[in-house]
C-alpha cells in the first residue's frame, strides 16, 4: 500500500501524515501544483492552513491542478482521506457534503477528544469495531460541521456518519456530534480530528493508527 | 475597469456565533437596542467584464451551501 | 525640534555621525543611522554588560551574535533558540504585536538554517480581575501568537503568564523559539565573495512599522494621510512559505549566507551581513518589490514589512534560487552585490542616495555607561492584599481562582501544542514541555520510531520563567532564582540544561535605580549561568518598558534547553496510577 | 428598527494577505482581468439609532488601527 500525502503552500500537517502512512506502508508526498498521483494507492489531503485558510477554509486548495486527479481517482473508488484542513478541502470540492463553519467559541481549541466509531465499514475505519472509541486530538478554528436536516438523515441513513464525538466532547458545536463523513461508497471520508498524531502512546495515544491500518487492509 | 463589491453572509437560519458575540459585546459598551447581527464578508474587486462576477461568487468568493452573496457595483 | 533628536540620536551622536562621514548625513543616512544606533539594534546601554554573561559550554554550538544560539543535542545534531520581545507594537495592536513577534522570532530560528518545532510565550500584563484593558490585551495577544504559530505549523508547547500592576500600562510579550538543525548544516550571516548577489525574498515592502523615521517626510505626513506609517501586521502563510523555500535554498547549497529581516529592516539585516562578512554592499532600493507606490529610498531602507529575508548567492546560482522561490510563490529579487568598500551604498536606479562605512554603523555605535544607585525608597507600592479571610478553605479557594495561581488552560488550548508528533509533555502535563528527537533513521529531522520500538528515545526539554515581582524586591537573587527555577523545571521532567537564552525587560537605563535593576540582574543571571555551567547563548534586550505610573517590574525572562536520555522516563505532573508511592524531597 | 450595514477593509497601506491569495486564485480559474481585490468584513444589524452606528464601528466593530469602515443604512 502506497500513501500520497498532497502538500499545499500551507500546510502543515503532512509530514506528520506521512510519517504515521510509513508505519503501515510506503508513503510520498505529492505537489499540489502537479497533477499526477504518482501511482499512490491512497490519498491523505492533510491538515494545516492551505493558502492561509484565507477568504474561506479549502476555498482556493480545491481548484489545485492537483485536486482534479483526486477527484478522478476517488470517483473510481480510489481511497481519500482528509484530515482538517483536508476535510474542508473535500467538502468544498463538493466530494463529501456539508460544510465546516467556525467554531461555536469562534476559538481556535486543541483537545485530546474522544470518538466513537458509527461505521467501521468505511474504507478508512475497517479496522476498528462499531461503538469502540477512539482517543485522538482535534484542533481548528473551523471545524464545525453543517448540512442541512434532510441532508444528515440522508447521511445518517446511508451509514455515511463515520465517527461522532463522545458525549461531551463535540466542542465546535458541530451538527449531531458528527466528527467524519464518507461518500456514499466509503473509499472518501472526512474528519477534523488528527489520527496522525495519534498513532504513538508516547505523545498521547495510538488509535488514529487504526485509520492507517484500515487503509492499509484494503485490498489494491 | 469598474469597482465591484461582493458582500457575503451567512445563510438565515445557519447559526452565526460571530454575529451573536458581536450582539452580545455591544450592551456592555453603552449600546441598546440592537438586533439580528450578522458577520459576514466583504470582497472588493476592480474587474474589467462585470458580468463575469456571479460566476466568481458562484465558484469561489462564496459557498452557496451556507452563505448568500449580494453584488454591488 | 532638529529632525535627528526626532529619530532618537543625541547632538553628541549627530556630530559623531557627521565626523564619520565628513559630512553633514543626508536623509537616507540619517534614517539608517539613527536605526543602527537605536538601543534595539545597538544596545548602547546594554553591551558592556551582556558581555559579562558567560557564553562558553561543553555542548554550544553557537554563541550570542548570530541570529540564533545553538547547543548540540545528539551526534551531529543541534538546538538552536532565541527568546525575543515584542512589547511595545503588542500594546499599540496586541494580536498584531503579538503574531509579528512570533513570526519575527521564527525567522531568527530559519536563518541560520534550523527548522523551527517549537515555540514559548511569556506575558505579563496588568491584573485582568479589575483591569479591561489588560483582559483585552490579554486576550488578543493570546489570539494572536496562536494564529501564528498554529497557522505555520509549530507547535507552542509552553509559556508562562502573570498579571501585575505594574504591567498595566506596558504589557510584555516575549515570545521563544527553538528549532533542530544537523550542526554541519548550520548557515551564517556573513556576507562574503566580491561581486556575489544579494537577493531579497518573501513578502512585498510597504510603509509598515516605519515609526520615528517618518518624520523625515513629514512635510507630506500633514498633506496626504496614505504616507502614514502603518502597523506591522504578520501572514503565517507568507512565512509559511518563506520557511520553506529557505528550507529548500539551504538544502540545495544555494546560499553564501542568509539573514532575516527583523527590526530595522533592510537596514540592520544588510549593514549586519555586511559587518561580519568584512565586505560591502551595493543596493538599489529601485529593485525592492513595493507594496505601496510612491515609497522613498528612506522609506524601503526602514520599512519593517515582515516575511521578508536576506541572502547572498553566487552569480551563476541566482537563477536557481529564483526557480525555488517561484516555486515556493515566493518573490525573490536580486537587489544588490557584494563589494570590496566595507560601505553599504544605496542607490536609486543610478544615483547614490546613500553611502556609509560599515563599520560605523555597526561596530562605532557608541555605548553608554550606566551609573546605577540603589533606590533609598521602594519604587513600587506593595501589592494590595487581597485575602483578609482567616478560614483556610475560603484562602485555598480564592487563591486558586486568583488570576497569578488559575489554569492557564484557556490560553494554551489556543495553541497547537502537537503539531511536528514529538510532543511528550504537553501544556500543564509537566513542567516542562519534552519533544522527542529524531531517530535519524529517515528524514533526520523527522520523528518516526517504529511501534513497538524498545530502544531509548532521545528528547530535549523546554520551559521559559522569570518572576518580575520577585526581581523587583532582589534584581540579583531575583534573576539568580529565574535561572533556578528553570532548572528545576527541566528537573522534574529528567532533563539536564544545555543552554540558556534570556530577554532583558527593563525600564529607563538611563535612571539610576533602573540601571541599578539592570545591573544588579545580569550579574545574577552571569553568576547562575557560572554556578550552573550552562552558557548563555543568546538573547534580547527590551529597555524603556514604562507606563504612566512608572517602570515595569525589572523582568529577565529565562528560557532553558535540556536534554533527556529516553523519554519514555520523562516526569509528568499528577499522579499516573493508583497504589503509586509518593515521596517527597527535600534538601 | 433600521437595517445597517458596515463594510469594513484594511486600510490603503496595510498588507491584505487574503486579498492577495483571492487575486493569484482567480486567473487560475479563468477569470482574467482582476486587480486590487480586497477582503474584509460585513457587519449587518438593526438599530433602533442608526446615529450610534458609528461610535459602534470605532468601538467594538472595526479596529481604526488598520481597519476603514463604511456605514450603508
Ligand atoms: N540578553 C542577552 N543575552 C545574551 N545575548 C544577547 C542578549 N540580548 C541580545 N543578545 C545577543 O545579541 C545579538 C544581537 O541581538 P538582536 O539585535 O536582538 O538580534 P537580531 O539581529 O536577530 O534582532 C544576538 O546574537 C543576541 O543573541
Amino acid at each position: 500500500m502506497k500513501f500520497g500525502i498532497v502538500r499545499f503552500p500551507g500546510s502543515c500537517d503532512e509530514v506528520d501524515a506521512l510519517v504515521a502512512a510509513r508505519r503501515v506502508g510506503e508513503a510520498e508526498l505529492l505537489w499540489h501544483g502537479d497533477a499526477d498521483l504518482r501511482g499512490v494507492d491512497a490519498v491523505i489531503i492533510p491538515g494545516g492552513f492551505s493558502y492561509g485558510d484565507h477568504l474561506r477554509v479549502g476555498a482556493i486548495a480545491r481548484f489545485a491542478p492537483v485536486m482534479g486527479e483526486i477527484e478522478r481517482f476517488a470517483a473510481t473508488g480510489g481511497l481519500v482521506l482528509g484530515i482538517c484542513n483536508g476535510f474542508q478541502v473535500l467538502c468544498e470540492a463538493g466530494l463529501l457534503s456539508g460544510a465546516l463553519l467556525p467554531n461555536t467559541s469562534l476559538k481556535f481549541v486543541c483537545r485530546q477528544v474522544g470518538l466513537e466509531v458509527v461505521n467501521a465499514s468505511t474504507s478508512w475505519t475497517g479496522a476498528c469495531s462499531v461503538g469502540e472509541t477512539l482517543s485522538i486530538p482535534a484542533k481548528h478554528t473551523t471545524g464545525r460541521y453543517y448540512a442541512p436536516d434532510p441532508v444528515l438523515d440522508e447521511l445518517e441513513a446511508n451509514g455515511q456518519v463515520v465517527l461522532r464525538y463522545r458525549a461531551g466532547e463535540n466542542f465546535n458545536g458541530s451538527a449531531r456530534d458528527i466528527a467524519a463523513v464518507s461518500n456514499p461508497a466509503g473509499n472518501v471520508v472526512g474528519l477534523m480530528p488528527h489520527p496522525e498524531h495519534a498513532v504513538d502512546l508516547l505523545t498521547g495515544s495510538a488509535d488514529g493508527l487504526k485509520l492507517f491500518e484500515s487503509a492499509a487492509r484494503v485490498p489494491a | 475597469m469598474s469597482r465591484v463589491r461582493v458582500l457575503i453572509r451567512p445563510k438565515a437560519g445557519i447559526l452565526d456565533p460571530q454575529g451573536q458575540s458581536v450582539e452580545r459585546a455591544l450592551p456592555a459598551l453603552g449600546f441598546e437596542g440592537v438586533s439580528h447581527v450578522h458577520v459576514g464578508r466583504l470582497v472588493e474587486l476592480d474587474v474589467e467584464d462585470t458580468s463575469q462576477v456571479a460566476a466568481m461568487c458562484e465558484q469561489l468568493l462564496a459557498n452557496p451551501l451556507i452563505e448568500d452573496y449580494e453584488i454591488q457595483s | 525640534m532638529a529632525k535627528h533628536r526626532e529619530l532618537g540620536l543625541t547632538d553628541y551622536e549627530y556630530d559623531l555621525i557627521v565626523s564619520k562621514l565628513e559630512r553633514e548625513p543626508n536623509e537616507v543616512e540619517l534614517a539608517v543611522f539613527s536605526l543602527m544606533w537605536s538601543e534595539h539594534c545597538g544596545y548602547k546601554h546594554s553591551r558592556p554588560l551582556l558581555k559579562t554573561l558567560p557564553t562558553e559550554g561543553p555542548r554550544l554550538v553557537l554563541g550570542p551574535g548570530e541570529n540564533a544560539g545553538a547547543v548540540s543535542v545528539a551526534p551531529g545534531l543541534a538546538c538552536a533558540f532565541k527568546v525575543e520581545s515584542h512589547n511595545h507594537p503588542s500594546a499599540v495592536e496586541p494580536f498584531e504585536g503579538a503574531a509579528t513577534g512570533v513570526g519575527g522570532i521564527l525567522r531568527d530560528i530559519f536563518a541560520i538554517g534550523a527548522r523551527p518545532i517549537a515555540i514559548l510565550d511569556s506575558l505579563r500584563f496588568g491584573e485582568v480581575s479589575t483591569s479591561a484593558r489588560s483582559r483585552y490585551l490579554l486576550e488578543r495577544a493570546v489570539a494572536g501568537i496562536g494564529h501564528y504559530g498554529n497557522s505555520i505549523g509549530i507547535a507552542t508547547v509552553g509559556g508562562e503568564i502573570y498579571f501585575e500592576g505594574p504591567y498595566e500600562q506596558n504589557c510584555l510579550v516575549n515570545a521563544m523559539a527553538l528549532g533542530l538543525i544537523e550542526t554541519d548544516k548550520l548557515i551564517r550571516s556573513a556576507a562574503a565573495g566580491v561581486g556575489n548577489i544579494v537577493v531579497l525574498f518573501g513578502a512585498k515592502t510597504g510603509r509598515d512599522g516605519i515609526g520615528g523615521a517618518s518624520v523625515l517626510a513629514s512635510a507630506e505626513l500633514d498633506s496626504s494621510e496614505d504616507k502614514r506609517p502603518t502597523v506591522q501586521i504578520g501572514d503565517p502563510f507568507t512565512e509559511k512559505k518563506l520557511l520553506e523555500c529557505s528550507l529548500e535554498l539551504l538544502d540545495r547549497g544555494l546560499l553564501v549566507a542568509l539573514q532575516d529581516l527583523g527590526a530595522a529592516g533592510l537596514t540592520s539585516s544588510s549593514a549586519e551581513m555586511a559587518s561580519k562578512g568584512e565586505v560591502g554592499l551595493d543596493l538599489d532600493v529601485r529593485k525592492v518589490p513595493l507594496r505601496e507606490e510612491g515609497m522613498e529610498p528612506f522609506e524601503i531602507m526602514v520599512s519593517e514589512s515582515q516575511e521578508r529575508m536576506l541572502c547572498v548567492v553566487e552569480p551563476a546560482r541566482v537563477d536557481e534560487v529564483l526557480a525555488v522561490c517561484a516555486r515556493w510563490e515566493v518573490d525573490g529579487t536580486a537587489i544588490g552585490v557584494v563589494t570590496d568598500t566595507r560601505r553599504l551604498r544605496v542607490f536609486e536606479g543610478t544615483s547614490l542616495v546613500g553611502d556609509m562605512p560599515v563599520t560605523a554603523l555597526v561596530d562605532e555605535c557608541p555605548t553608554y555607561e550606566l551609573s546605577p544607585a540603589e533606590p533609598a525608597t521602594p519604587l513600587y507600592p506593595a501589592p494590595p492584599v487581597v485575602l483578609t479571610s482567616s478560614d483556610p478553605g475560603e484562602v485555598l479557594v480564592a487563591l486558586l481562582g486568583s488570576s497569578n495561581v488559575a489554569s492557564r488552560k484557556w490560553a494554551f488550548e489556543q495553541y497547537d501544542s502537537i503539531v511536528g508528533s514529538r510532543t511528550v509533555r504537553r501544556p500543564e502535563s509537566a513542567d516542562a514541555a519534552v519533544l522527542m528527537l529524531p531517530s535519524g533513521d529517515t528524514d533526520p529531522l523527522t520523528v518516526l520510531y517504529p511501534d513497538g520500538s524498545d530502544g531509548a528515545r532521545p528528547a530535549i526539554a523546554v520551559a521559559i520563567d522569570g518572576n518580575g515581582r520577585r526581581v523587583a524586591a532582589d534584581p540579583y537573587r531575583g534573576a539568580v532564582e529565574a535561572v533556578l527555577e528553570c532548572s528545576a523545571n527541566l528537573a522534574c521532567v529528567g532533563a539536564e540544561p544545555l543552554g540558556l537564552t534570556n530577554c532583558l525587560n527593563f525600564g529607563n537605563p538611563e535612571k539610576p535605580h533602573i540601571a541599578w535593576q539592570f545591573t544588579r540582574a545580569i550579574a545574577g543571571l552571569g553568576d547562575a549561568c557560572r554556578g550552573f555551567g550552562i552558557p548563555v547563548v543568546g538573547g534580547n534586550v527590551s529597555l524603556y518598558n514604562e507606563g504612566g505610573e512608572g517602570p515595569i517590574y525589572p523582568t529577565p525572562v529565562v528560557g532553558l534547553v535540556g536534554e533527556l536520555p529516553d523519554a519514555r522516563r520523562a516526569g509528568r505532573l499528577g499522579f499516573l496510577a493508583e497504589g503509586d508511592v509518593i515521596g517527597l524531597v527535600t534538601a
